[in-house]
């Protein structure tokens, strides 16, 4: 088991000539050790392109998005073209383009917390923190997902960061909680 | 054998049968709009999307989509009552209203199938409004995307993958944004697109046009300075006439050569000169290379891959980096009538190479690109300047309104208008080596061909194969068209497993009549078949059927070249390839 | 791990099992099982409640009885404690006095058996929490 | 091995997971061996109770102690008071809000008298993580009992005999699909358990494996045996990791013990399961879209026919139900199809599980058997619409579901019943709404999701929902017109007739279903430019009260578009045309005489326009 490895962009600097399966050379912005990490990830799914979604779950966990570089190694070593990979990556809501922030904020916007105000905490998470629903603010501290019922109903309004939960979150406790990781 | 009743007609059918076909069996057009099909070539593309072909089934709860649902022995359908008409004007309008307003403008006017259906139905208000769909805008060499007006019926992705292989295009994101379109988005140019251009001839809307290049032919005809020579492919004169309302099938030679004259050009020549120059050259290099097989020399490359096709060289730099050395050499006949026009026949008129300017009339799309190949280019100049499709001249002729249908027959100009039957041929699938076969029997035995037609070449599978004996030596052929098909030949010569000396590879289904530049087959894949006849009935009315009887041809070696694969012949029409797959860069565009 | 290979094996992991969750299971439906109930508060326990409510325990298990035993707070009788409440199946709760481990062998074999009453019963006058 | 006298229940599902019952847990735990009571007294991680509002709860065997909201520091004070002094603690007991009163035990809470658990019957019960646990409580018993003593053909008559029904949402018969997938030839096939719970608002698969993994499994097993199909894969959202996780150390349990793998109790009959992962997609809950996902592809639906029964995963026949639909399936095996059957109504039998939430009482999960009455559940289980308010209608069946209203509240809730009022069964999620939720803004908040989880195929749904949500969105900003309510019936008919998947022919329904049922509020958006809820913040007016405004000008001076008009010392007035709704007026005035009203003023109106034109 290998660790997490974070892609930062100096990353993207690195050129490596890297030999597929069938031979063929490619050549891959990627730090050797991040196309080896995919290789192996690849590899633990048979290279199977059935298995597409679980090499990029897995891919994420590692590197916590899944920039085109590595969507290209991929679909590469499953011999797949990089355009499907890309249409599954953007297809599915968990596979992200864009590194979270250090503090992912989690809003459960599912009925329940609807119903019970979930909207207007949104609201002002995106004002104090300056950013929508998907991007990441430029210290790369926060960034805003919204999700959809996380099952902790009874919370409703249900807020993560990272994996701690909120519940019964009101839109003024939201500046309360940014200020516990804005040190 | 199943019975039902359609619109209170009783229809017997196979089993297995759509509700759609089982309508036309009967008679009753059920419209269509995402559905397409070229069922000689088992091309289907039927992703139940667009809903348009709804029909009302008794006893069922919603309607069914005719193209995907399989008819049911005893099944009453109403193709046209009030709930499916109210559904599918619904839907229309639904598809509308993601749709810009641009008609007039737009490159499809007049060929747009969604337009069509607008004016079926009657279509006169709109009370959807709402967000629109917006994307940017791809210009490549070949293809423009304008997906604003893609209505994701999904058959360019289709074409793209399942018939072609390439991979391309595919469907992005998801719901309201979902389009078809290259890995992140990213422009064509930088995608693994061979600019086949087969997603534009399936395209039912404007969403993927051709880079329309008239206009730059207008600039130079209007340019006294310059001398425009004009060369036409063989597929163009087997579908230039079903733009004007002619039977597919017409060969127009006559009447397309009158009307470049009529349009201004200087010199009208033909592709077919460059084809039989083709297949000297190329002929020339398989059997050196079956020579040096047979001597057991080890550096010997086989099968030979013909390479006239564009599209398909662009595949094998993408996909095949590591088989550069298996394709001839040879330049596609395009690029040999551009770099022939713009040094012997430029020399023998007295025109420098920059004041002429060469014109290609293609049934394709990859051939825009082709001729902007810097290694087809002189000191920047290309040889080929600009490359229209027959779709482009067909609506060039419109514009200069000369009424096509009356026009006489024409002949080319000499010298570089002069063919045989082995070149007009090239346009089908086949040709390109059936031509080959021709020559290369007379050189390598030095016996005369009897039987000139080789119909063990023909056909429209997928893949074909064929042993000639050249008086003892048997040549295993191989045929593929549409890149899947190319590709399965392509692994089993990656694997060393590959039976065949020589394989023809053409792009596009059919071959260069089933071009993306051709006029539109609105999946009628019968269209292909009568052009492909009509070019093989060229061929049979020619005087001369091989290539190296061609006299202009003989008389180009005597006169300039010398002898097929000299050093001026290589210098002037062999190329080199590139792997294009070996470095993976994302341009991404804000 | 021992492979479960029969219906068998399954039945006797299970009856092994058992144990862990039985309590749970007749927690489900007190009602119709004997209840137990041991006063367990710091008078009960100075004066041997710990040992009765074990005695309770193991020996209804022991002779198939199918009962909860459980431990409650003071019933207010600190006088008589050990103190034990009997909840028999539709029956109205009675509470024993001074029951010790011969006095709960007694209660089990006569009144959880046979319904007899048996001596050092309490009146009852209070409610158990 | 000794008799632990006490069992200490820690619900460790998401919920009370989320308000650290881990590390109740842990100091229950950590007590009872400080205490020398690890003998006595066994603390136990289980599923979900249900009662999710209170959580983290604490249950206490055998007493039935049912603790809520306990937090870690109560851990001390339960053992030292409850457990050995046998006093229960009374401030952490279950509050009944009508009698204000403190609920001994479960057994006395409104919220469980009426509940049956058949799929929720381990939920709570056992520790998931220990399978000895789950063993003890039957599980592997119905598969031993099929594999070893009946048929494949007896057990799918006994499936089919009982009645159950698929618990995703159409309700299809689970054994007419087993048998049909039986009876389909394939070199392989395959057992799908779809676990891609995305109905916002519903959980009830996600706590059946978090709390009782094994009956699930099972099962599968018991489904495989059936159909002859010897792999099985869970489709199961990546947002759940808890379920993951218990669903990883179960497989592994069950394989260790032989239930699953080869020749299982020494039987020809061999099965594997395999997880799948979803990421994040509706859509994947229709059963051939999840096949296209678990196949590596875009989560796209395909046409049916063919039904996945005939060709699913990677073109084999596949039998697809969902979890809640398996979790019933051992016990009818172990109990009869006739115990089975006499529970619920004639054509819908057995229990259902709810998610109930919004604005209730008690937030959580409960199984009733179905023909239950929604006032039941309402006012019995749910403990009534929170802070007393009037109730309104309760969403079911998530986005594809309608709402319910006061008419329908003595309504026995079944399969058909709900398909009669416009609603469906749905997952199961029960949302209730009270008066300040305006319907309108309901629709367009499942609109909103339908929107953005339409896969995008086929246009009516790609487009249609689209336009649905654009045309609520006008009405509740005050810009609807008196066609726009024709749009919405028109465009919600033709989506259910011709969109291509379940998600999409069920898009419209709640904007059919509220307009069915409170088309006056429809009405009232569009023609009064009123909501009589208040939620729409477009249609509330700023008003000047005339009897409170002094004149003083402070309004007029704040007011960034000038829409307050008014003489010095005489009450203002505001023109309702100009004003923006800013609010910034009634922040400056001092004297309270700015109010925030759901009527249109249109008398004030006038006099305004007749002042401005003297």
């Amino acid at each position: 088991m290998s660790q997490k490895v974070i892609i930062t962009p100096e990353a993207f600097e690195y050129m490596e000539k890297v030999t597929g399966t069938d031979g063929v050379e490619v050549r891959v912005n990627l730090p050797k050790e991040i196309i080896e990490q995919i290789n192996e990830i690849c590899d633990s799914f048979d290279n199977d392109p059935g298995e597409l979604i679980n090499v990029l779950h897995e891919a994420q966990n590692r590197f916590g998005y899944l920039p085109a570089e590595v969507q290209d190694m991929v679909a590469h070593n499953l011999h797949i073209p990089v355009a499907q990979v890309y249409g599954v990556v953007t297809f599915y809501s968990y596979f992200s383009m864009i590194p979270k922030g250090e503090h992912p904020i989690s809003i459960c916007v599912g009925t329940a917390c609807y119903v019970r105000g979930a909207e207007r905490v949104l609201e002002e998470f995106i004002k104090e923190l300056g950013i929508k629903v998907g991007e990441t603010t430029p210290d790369g501290r926060f960034s805003i997902n919204c999700l959809r019922c996380v099952g902790a109903c009874g919370l409703a309004p249900v807020v993560l960061v990272g994996d701690k939960v909120y519940g019964r979150v009101s839109p003024d406790g939201v500046k309360q909680i940014i200020a516990e990781y804005s040190s | 054998m199943i019975e039902l009743t359609i619109d209170k007609k009783k229809v017997r059918v196979e089993k297995g049968t759509t509700i759609l076909k089982a309508a036309r069996q009967a008679g009753i057009e059920i419209p269509t709009l995402c559905h397409y099909e070229l069922c000689d070539m088992g091309i289907e593309n039927k992703p139940g999307g667009c809903r348009i072909c709804v029909v009302e089934v008794e006893g069922r709860r919603n309607l069914a989509p005719s193209c995907i649902t399989e008819a049911q022995d005893g099944m009453v359908i109403h193709t046209h009552s009030i709930r499916v008409l109210n559904a599918r004007k619904t839907v229309l309008r639904l598809i509308i209203s993601d749709h810009p307003f641009d008609c007039l403008v737009c490159a499809k006017s007049g060929h747009c199938d969604l337009q069509d259906l607008a004016v079926q139905f009657g279509i006169r208000s709109q009370p959807y409004v709402g967000e629109q769909s917006r994307y940017r805008k791809d210009t490549s060499p070949s293809i423009i995307r304008d997906v604003d007006k893609c209505i994701m019926c999904r058959r360019c992705e289709m074409i793209c993958n399942e018939v072609q292989s390439v991979g391309a295009l595919a469907a992005v994101n998801r719901g309201f944004m979902s389009v078809v379109a290259p890995a992140f988005e990213m422009n064509l140019e930088d995608s693994p697109c061979t600019y086949c251009g087969q997603c534009v001839s399936v395209c039912p809307t404007g969403a993927l046009t051709e880079k329309d290049h008239t206009i730059e032919i207008i600039r130079a005809l209007s340019n006294p300075s310059k001398t425009v020579v004009v060369q036409t492919a063989p597929a163009v004169r087997a579908a230039l006439g079903e733009e004007f309302g002619m039977p597919a099938g017409t060969l127009v030679t006559g009447k397309m050569v009158s009307a470049l004259r009529e349009l201004g050009f200087d010199y009208v020549f033909d592709t077919d000169f460059s084809a039989d120059l083709t297949i000297m050259e190329e002929g020339t290099e398989l059997l050196q290379r079956v020579r040096g097989y047979l001597e057991g020399d080890s550096n010997v490359r086989l099968p030979i891959l013909t390479s006239c096709c564009p599209g398909w060289v662009n595949f094998f730099e993408h996909n095949y980096p590591d088989l550069l050395d298996v394709p001839s050499t040879a330049k596609s006949p395009q690029q040999m009538f551009g770099a022939i026009a713009k040094s012997y026949f430029a020399e023998k008129i007295g025109v420098k190479r920059n004041d002429m300017i060469v014109v290609s009339v293609m049934p394709c799309l990859a051939k825009k690109y082709e001729c902007q190949r810097d290694e087809f280019k002189v000191g920047g100049n290309p040889d080929v300047d600009y490359s229209i499709s027959t779709r482009e001249l067909a609506s060039f002729i419109k514009q200069a309104n000369i009424d096509f249908l009356e026009l006489p027959d024409g002949e080319f100009d000499d010298p570089l208008g002069e063919s045989t039957g082995a070149a007009v041929i090239f346009g089908n699938t086949g040709g390109v080596i059936e031509a080959a076969c021709r020559t290369a029997y007379e050189l390598y035995t030095g016996k005369k061909l009897e039987k000139v037609d080789f119909h063990e070449l023909r056909g429209m599978d997928g893949i074909r194969s064929a042993t000639i004996d050249f008086n003892g030596l048997e040549l295993n052929i191989g045929i593929a068209h549409g890149l899947r098909n190319a590709r399965k030949l392509l692994d089993e010569v990656r694997e060393g497993k590959s039976k065949f000396h020589a394989i023809e590879v053409m792009a596009c289904p059919g071959g260069c009549v089933g071009g993306a530049g051709q006029p539109f087959n609105h999946g009628d894949s019968g269209v292909l078949g009568k052009r492909a006849a009509a070019l093989y009935a060229a061929d049979q009315e020619m005087p001369i059927r091989k290539s190296h009887e061609n006299p202009s041809i003989i008389k180009l070696y005597e006169e300039f070249l010398g002898e097929p694969g000299s050093e001026l012949a290589h210098k002037l029409l062999h190329t080199e390839y590139f792997a294009k797959s070996n470095e993976v860069t994302i341009h991404l565009q804000g | 791990m021992a492979v479960i290979k029969t219906l068998d094996d399954l039945k006797k992991r299970q009856e092994e099992m058992k144990a862990r969750v039985n309590l749970r299971d007749k927690a489900e439906d007190p009602e119709s099982l004997v209840q137990v109930k041991v006063a367990m508060a710091t008078c009960g326990i100075a004066s041997g409640a710990k040992e009765v409510m074990e005695f309770f325990v193991t020996e209804l298990n022991k002779r198939s009885i199918d009962a909860v035993v459980t431990q409650t707070g003071c019933m207010g009788y600190c006088f008589a404690e050990p103190t034990v409440e009997i909840t028999l199946p539709g029956k109205e709760p009675i509470v024993f006095g001074y029951v010790d481990v011969k006095k709960a062998d007694e209660i089990i074999e006569r009144y959880i058996k046979e319904g007899e009453l048996v001596d050092g019963i309490i009146p009852q006058n209070y409610n158990t929490i | 091995m000794s008799h632990y006298k006490m069992h200490l229940l820690v619900c460790a599902g998401t919920g009370c997971h989320s308000s650290e019952s881990d590390l109740v847990y842990e100091m229950l735990h950590d007590e009872v061996e400080r205490k020398g009571l690890s003998n006595d007294v066994q603390v136990i991680r289980t599923g979900c109770f249900g009662f999710c509002e209170k959580g983290p709860i604490v249950k206490v065997l055998p007493d039935n102690t049912f603790y809520t909201e306990v937090k870690p520091g109560d851990a001390q004070e339960i053992i030292d008071e409850h457990v050995i002094k046998g006093r229960k603690v009374e401030r952490l007991l279950y509050l009944d809000p009508e009698t204000n009163e403190h609920v001994l035990d479960s057994k006395h809470m409104g919220f469980y008298k009426k509940q049956l658990r058949v799929a929720l019957r381990n939920c709570g019960t056992i520790d998931p993580e220990n399978i000895d646990e789950s063993i003890a409580r039957d599980a592997y018993m119905a598969l031993g009992k099929v594999i070893t003593e009946m048929t494949p053909r007896e057990t799918i008559e006994l499936i089919k005999r009982s009645g159950l029904r698929g618990r995703g949402g159409a309700g299809f018969p689970t054994g007419l699909k087993w048998e049909i997938t039986s009876k389909n030839h394939g070199d392989r096939k395959y057992v799908v358990c779809n676990a891609d719970e995305g109905d916002p608002g519903a959980f009830m698969d996600r706590s059946i494996l978090e709390g009782d993994p094994h009956s699930v499994l099972e099962a599968m097993a018991i489904c495989g045996y059936c159909i002859g199909a010897s792999e099985g894969l869970i489709y199961i959202r990546a947002e759940y990791p808890l379920a993951i996780r218990r669903l990883r150390i179960a497989i592994s349990q069950a394989q260790s013990y032989g239930l699953l793998g080869e020749n299982i109790f020494g039987s020809d009959f061999s099965f594997n399961i395999k997880l799948r992962y979803g990421a994040g997609a509706f859509v994947c809950g229709e059963e051939t879209a999840l096949i296209h996902s678990m196949e590596g592809l875009r989560g796209e639906p395909t046409n049916k026919p063919p039904f996945p029964a005939e060709r699913g995963y990677l073109g084999k026949p596949t039998c697809v139900n969902n979890v809640e639909t398996f979790a019933n399936i051992p016990v009818i095996v172990l109990k009869g199809a006739e115990w089975f059957a006499s529970i619920g109504t004639e054509k819908s039998k057995g229990t259902k599980v709810f998610a109930l939430a919004g604005k209730i009482n008690n937030v959580g999960l409960i199984e009733v058997p179905m023909g239950i009455t929604l006032r039941e559940i309402i006012y019995e289980i749910g403990g009534g619409v929170k802070e007393g308010k009037k109730f309104k209608a309760v969403q079911t069946g998530g986005p594809s579901g309608g709402c319910l209203t006061e008419k329908h509240l003595d309504t026995p809730i079944d399969y058909e019943s709900l398909m009669a009022a416009g609603s469906m069964m749905g997952s199961g999620g029960m949302i209730v709404l009270d008066e300040d939720d305006c319907m309108v803004s309901v629709a367009k908040f499942y609109l909103d999701f339908i929107v953005e989880e339409s896969c995008g195929k086929c246009a009516p749904c790609r487009i249609g929902s689209k336009r649905l949500y654009e045309t609520l969105d006008r009405i509740t900003l005050g810009k609807g017109e008196q066609e726009d309510i024709e749009i919405l019936k028109n465009l919600g008919m033709v989506m259910k007739d011709t969109a291509l998947c379940g998600l999409g022919q069920t898009a419209p329904n709640p904007v059919l279903s509220t307009l069915d049922n409170f088309k006056e509020e429809y009405l009232e958006h569009v023609n009064e430019k009123k909501c009589r809820s208040g939620q729409c913040r477009d249609l509330l007016y700023y008003v000047i009260l005339e009897e409170e405004c002094t004149g003083c000008m402070a309004c007029t001076r704040v007011c960034p578009t000038h829409a307050i008009i008014g003489e010095r010392r005489n009450p203002h007035v505001i023109n309702q045309e100009v004003c923006i709704k800013c609010g910034a007026c009634m922040e400056k005035c001092q004297f309270d005489a700015i109010s925030l009203q759901k009527d249109y003023p249109r008398e004030v109106q006038l006099t305004t326009n007749n002042e401005l034109t003297v």
